[in-house]
């Protein structure tokens, strides 16, 4: 699975972008937060507060009970500033 | 005479654009109007009281497209257009740097108006940009407008 | 940071314009949105169901730049605004030539919009200019278009 | 009192503009039509149907009953059709 960062989130994790292999038990956002949250702490500030994140998977917009699998693309970052 | 297929023209960019040009796609099909919205980066942050010497602009390849392309096509559904420009820039810009163009053209001229309008204000809360404003002292990821959040509320049906 | 005195350009010429000019203008204080629109002759007359080869236009001087004058001013006093430019053209023209500009800008992309929708809408109701367009076959003066009229009610406080 | 015409009125009259002397007992546009109606049947014409007329006195909009005197400029036109 890819999972991208934009804006002030990328720099809190360090990088654009990176490849996990999805474990097994892990059926939808929610959960792959709670992963990621328990896999190293620099993703506990980006999640504290999650009504300020955004998801997208497969470059749609998606809320956080939306069930992914290890092929698809998913990203977190702020609301949008565009325009 | 409207044209069954509209023309539809989406760029994400790091070059500027020149409104003359964008105006002159629009009225290919020798429509009545033409409505155009030209966002330009303004030089001082006026909520936090600072200079801005330049910003940056990242975007989500790929999602940017396909939002902008979802927007367009709910703006054809509601009104009677022939054709729709929008080109967003990203890299870095400086103050007084043009950084969007909306453009639409309808035989009608209140339908150019509001299509336009409501492009730019679902642009501005769906498409995935991202600003990051920098002068001499620090770099400042811009925050979500909440004014643009209540821009919406104007087109809900 | 709006100027106390706003831009204002008032041009009725038988030369064409340049958007992209008009627009470095409108965006000369540095101001974030810029709404123009542009008016094209169109080349077929639908509610008479003929082609049209060209158009001619009159205008009364004098009362043509008072009456845009009045109208930009109420726009002023109703919306924080920071420019505008109307430029109408006189004399022959072609289908697909622009007719009109009517740039606005403004802090507030919704300020702009409504700025440059309101003098379009005045503009069609009070600026004294006459249009006959030309075939073929006869000339035939241009009727008031009652949805102009209606347009106006939008604007009603 | 110069007097401009526009448009089709102005094709009708077969001038643009005209220069008269006004009358003293003359005090409104409506006087003033009425004026004009009879002077030539030319003018009959333009004023058969006055709701389709407009004025401008010295260049602004202007009503029937506008009082009017010999050093003012008055033009007949129809609605406007710019933009």
């Amino acid at each position: 699975m890819i999972i991208k960062y934009f804006s002030w989130i990328k720099e809190h994790v360090g990088k654009s972008e990176e490849e996990i292999i999805l474990p097994n038990h892990i059926n939808n956002v929610d959960q792959l937060i709670n992963y990621l949250n328990k896999l190293d702490k620099k993703y506990n500030i980006i999640f504290e507060k999650k009504e300020l994140i955004k998801i997208a998977v497969n470059k749609t917009y998606s809320s956080f009970d939306k069930n992914i699998n290890n092929s698809d693309e998913i990203a977190f970052f702020p609301p949008v500033t565009g325009g | 005479m409207t044209p069954k297929t509209p023309l539809i023209k989406i760029k994400i960019q790091k070059e500027n654009f020149d409104v003359s040009e964008e105006t002159k796609v629009l009225q290919q099909n020798n429509i009545g109007a033409v409505v155009n919205f030209v966002g330009v980066v303004r030089g001082y942050d006026e909520k936090n009281s600072q200079i801005i010497n330049s910003m940056t602009l990242e975007h989500y390849p790929g999602m940017t497209e396909s939002e902008i392309e979802k927007i367009i096509v709910d703006c054809y559904n509601r009104w009677e257009i022939s054709g729709v420009t929008v080109i967003h820039r990203i890299g870095n810009l400086k103050p007084a740097d043009q950084i969007v163009f909306v453009g639409v053209s309808s035989k009608h001229r209140q339908n150019a108006f509001d299509g336009c309008n409501f492009i730019m204000d679902w642009l501005k809360t769906n498409a995935p940009f991202w600003k990051v404003e920098e002068n001499n002292f620090k770099k400042n990821w811009v925050c979500f407008n909440d004014s643009d959040k209540k821009a919406l509320k104007k087109w809900k049906k």
